[in-house]
């Protein structure tokens, strides 16, 4: 089997701008902030970032990343943090935005895993989320005539997930809730997973039934340790970093002050 | 036993209450003299649920966790409760049981029935096994709630979080219910800002919605529910001590008013108290939702004084 | 909590003639072949019977309980047996039918669980199966136009699944691969649990990452241990038993056979 | 390593061989000149994938697990093997590096790189991550195979399984193979009884089908593509000893004959060999799929033998 370590330069130069990514976790669970950090450091621009967002878009977005976000919502859940970068962002028009439900994303990217061009739901029916995004179709169901949401596929080029350990072939472990990786890694193009311990292969079988991702899913893993901080990842540290978020917070909004935050961190 | 707080104002029992399930029908069961409103709140919400419900609940509030931990024990009920199990067990967790307070992410493995993830919470709500009691942003009078901006949806003058899961719990839940600690104008408005709940629109009037309606919103002064025949917000209780007029004041729209008169909230049982006194909330937690500072820092310190903890949950760590 | 624990009669007493019933497993693996023996017994009749099929329908079949069967496949996949008595009966036209492929079965109960009309899926275009399946309809996709199948939704009266262990409460674990169960549990109205054992709630925690089943989907469980034989459950019993196959291929064609092996086993 | 059975005639190499990734086109490349139709199948099967195949491979005959072995082996694919595991972990599993035999069900874990659930199977299939080389019942001219009954499908004469995961698999998997070892007319039919797969008809033809399609189908005589005109079968090359006088009494429709004549099916190098009877199949099983009984008798044998079996594989149990 091919080899497929890599450094973290390898797989930001995998990265075009204007790319769709997609990122795993959850609010400030699991985040691959490692990688993104390298993002916000890189030339990168014009990204589409999408996902159940937290500081990880909020970072890209004071970064100047993003021409447009994706989200299911966007809060630094399980932190003391707050998104500010997007809060400016938004209240002052400097990004596009598709602003939808938990279950409306993730029926994108439930979507794109099976290669169908949409997903039926009932979520989304009803709310401001259908006037607000038009593209997003309404339908008569087959059989029933009932109205759905046809939630268009959300595919992305670039997925990038952070996992507790993984093998060089391409294998990686899920301790605690795999949230929602298992299948995006499925809607993307490429996949590039951060891990917090690259281990020999039969190290990682001590813990099969924490296999939740698969070598033909993956491009490329790099071996990241504590790449999910200043958030969490379980069981490796389960207490968010509350002083580095805050030292965010008080530089996102200023360039310079941002800058030296992405220096020092 | 939990001490009353100076937040928790104590009145004779009215007489006249609301509810489908009210235990005060069979006359065996005796009513309390003596309880505070979050009490009477936490009573109200639980017999909201019945022995049918074979349904996993979730609640936000530590108001709504009594409540559940209530429903559960006192009515037999099939429910399951989810709780936020990450720092033991890295996902969530359905839980039996329970006895407050424990940390968040935290709690002790005895009341622990199993893990869920994210897809297994999915899952239960797209089938129909998920019940929410939630704190929206708004919440207009078609029974629509915002979670996720204030002002104009395409400048905002603040972002929140994004409506999150209330589009899909809205159209899928089983039902929902809101719940709002501090009842102002600025939460009860004639139209939210964004629709991030399926209320009483036009698409629900129309059928095209049959699950996850908007039952009822529990609020420090009153419960509303719908009126069945307008579709709109309608008073159906006060809590104690509250007035019409006073939450008339405090809301931002016009409710219906049943044409009998409002009744004031249901009075809790005896064993309901003592359920929520001796069993359930030994250390008063249903009091941190919107009592005043002083009253909230006397629910901490009973919790952190390890002496009067072990007093309430002798054994627990 | 309620305590969902039930007999094997009290379980059969909650099906009614004509019910459909969904049967968990794959083949001759974790399959309630104990409850499917009280079923072939029971004065039950017009079943519907869907599954990923073995020796369960195969018996149901034998005992004339079958009016429609909705298969994925008839194997008795991981023995040495044969679907003696649905081959019969599908040649002499017996019984109803409707023979679908693996994933489109599998795309029936997802939309079921999902409480949506149908699934889409490419699954079954170009196939035979949509010709003698005249109710499935083919449609156009939203936005792209695509011609896909639309999967009906395939729900259930009653489901009927077999695992490791459960607690009174209605939790079990599944030590092997779920198989479809997960999902079938949420495409029937009311479910059944036979379970090799059933231990108090503390005692399911020791295998906490195996718990596959969840009180809110379940109505009753019941145990009996051997549950699935002669099909395999993993770890219990992985070898499946040929000679007691044998004596009911031997037996399923010839009515008082048939009883007599309904009689011994 | 392995003894040739009397199954496996030996021939000269023939010089003359088809497949896109020929190992032969480099200089320094030997061409094995001793070699079993068998294992010509497995180093022409082996030569369908290469190293940017980032997929599961399954295969259902000892022939294709053999083949999936060298090509993972030989091109440094990125392919992950499936097999079964059910005995040792309940489930299936991907395998690296396999070394044959082993039990059906049972793998030794040095292996196994990770178990997998059949909804893991699924997603690798409606994702495109999945290629399968499985025996049908039937095939036709135009690559459509049945693997559900045999006679009228509303009243068959023999029922056999249904269609399983084929009507799944040729129209959602990245490509289809099917493998014949007893190549007969009964198999090779102008029409199947039964569509269990899509192959190239007017479905496909029409582009509602862009996943899955049929690639080749390999047999113990030869092997078939698809015509890219007609998108019939294609005679594409004869296995070694065999004429293609042989292969069209044998198949029950026309295939499409190329303009050029028909080469004989590739030959294997000397690496290649080398991989299969030293490495992968000390135990040849690749001549278990359609050797005489007493080809399989001898493969059994070196098998069941210990003394012959730690020969093959040292520290094995």
């Amino acid at each position: 089997m091919k080899n497929k370590e890599m450094t973290v330069a390898q797989v930001i130069k995998q990265i075009k701008n204007g790319d769709t990514i997609v990122i795993g976790g959850w609010g400030m669970v699991r985040k691959p902030l490692a990688l993104i950090r390298e993002i916000a450091k890189s030339d990168l621009k014009d990204l589409t970032v999408m996902g159940l967002a937290g500081m990880d878009l909020d970072m890209l977005v004071a970064a100047g990343k993003v021409k447009k976000a994706i989200t299911g919502f966007v809060a630094f859940e399980g932190s003391e943090g707050r998104a500010v970068a997007y809060d400016e962002a938004r209240k002052n028009g400097k990004i596009e935005y598709m602003e939808l439900s938990e279950n409306m994303i993730i029926s994108g990217w439930k979507a794109a895993a099976e290669r169908i061009p949409f997903y039926p739901t009932r979520s989304g029916l009803g709310t401001d989320i259908l006037k607000y995004n038009p593209d997003i179709k309404t339908f008569k169901a087959p059989y029933t005539g009932e109205k759905l949401v046809a939630m268009p596929a959300l595919r992305a080029d670039v997925a990038l997930i952070h996992c507790n350990e993984a093998s060089p072939e391409g294998y990686a472990t899920i301790k605690g809730d795999k949230l929602w990786d298992h299948i995006i890694i499925r809607a993307a193009d490429k996949v590039f997973v951060s891990a917090e311990k690259i281990v020999p292969r039969h190290e990682l079988q001590k813990d099969l039934k924490d296999i939740k991702v698969l070598t033909p899913w993956v491009t490329g893993v790099v071996e990241i340790p504590n790449g999910a901080r200043p958030g969490t990842i379980f069981p490796d540290y389960t207490q968010p970093g509350n002083r580095t978020i805050k030292a965010y917070m008080d530089a996102a909004l200023d360039p310079a002050k941002f800058k030296a935050y992405l220096e020092k961190y | 036993m939990a001490k009353e707080t100076k937040a928790a104002t104590k009145t004779k029992a009215a007489v006249k209450t609301t509810s489908k399930k009210s235990p005060e029908k069979s006359s065996t069961v005796e009513l309390a003299g003596d309880y505070t409103v979050e009490e009477q709140l936490c009573c109200a919400m639980a017999r909201e649920f019945g022995p049918n419900d074979n349904i996993a609940l979730s609640g936000v509030l530590n108001w709504t966790f009594v409540a559940e931990a209530l429903a559960q024990k006192m009515y037999g009920a099939q429910l399951a409760l989810h709780h936020d199990y990450s720092l033991v067990g890295g996902a969530g967790c359905l839980t039996e049981n329970p006895r407050f307070p424990f940390q968040v992410g935290n709690p002790p493995p005895e009341y622990v029935s199993a893990p869920i993830t994210s897809e297994d919470i999915f899952a239960m709500v797209l089938g129909g096994k998920w019940c929410i009691m939630m704190q929206p942003v708004q919440v207009d009078k078609y029974g629509n709630c915002n979670l996720a901006l204030v002002g104009n949806p395409e400048k905002p003058e603040r972002y929140f979080v994004g409506s999150r899961g209330l589009p899909d719990n809205s159209t899928n839940a089983v039902r929902c219910y809101f719940t709002v600690p501090n009842h102002q104008k600025r939460v009860f408005v004639e139209d939210v800002d964004f629709r991030s709940s399926a209320g009483w629109g036009p698409e629900r009037k129309a059928g095209d919605i049959p699950y996850g309606a908007v039952a009822k919103v529990f609020t420090n002064l009153c419960v509303f529910d719908i009126d069945p025949k307008t579709k709109q917000m309608r008073l159906a209780s006060v809590n104690k001590g509250v007035t019409v007029d006073q939450v008339l004041k405090n809301t931002g729209f016009k409710p219906i008013i049943p044409a009998g008169g409002v009744p004031e909230t249901a009075v809790p049982t005896k064993e309901e108290l003592r359920l929520i006194r001796e069993v359930i909330d030994g250390a008063g937690i249903n009091r941190l939702d919107h009592g005043t500072p002083e009253a909230k820092k006397a629910v901490f310190d009973q919790i952190n004084d390890g002496t009067k903890f072990q007093q309430i949950y002798p054994g627990r760590k």
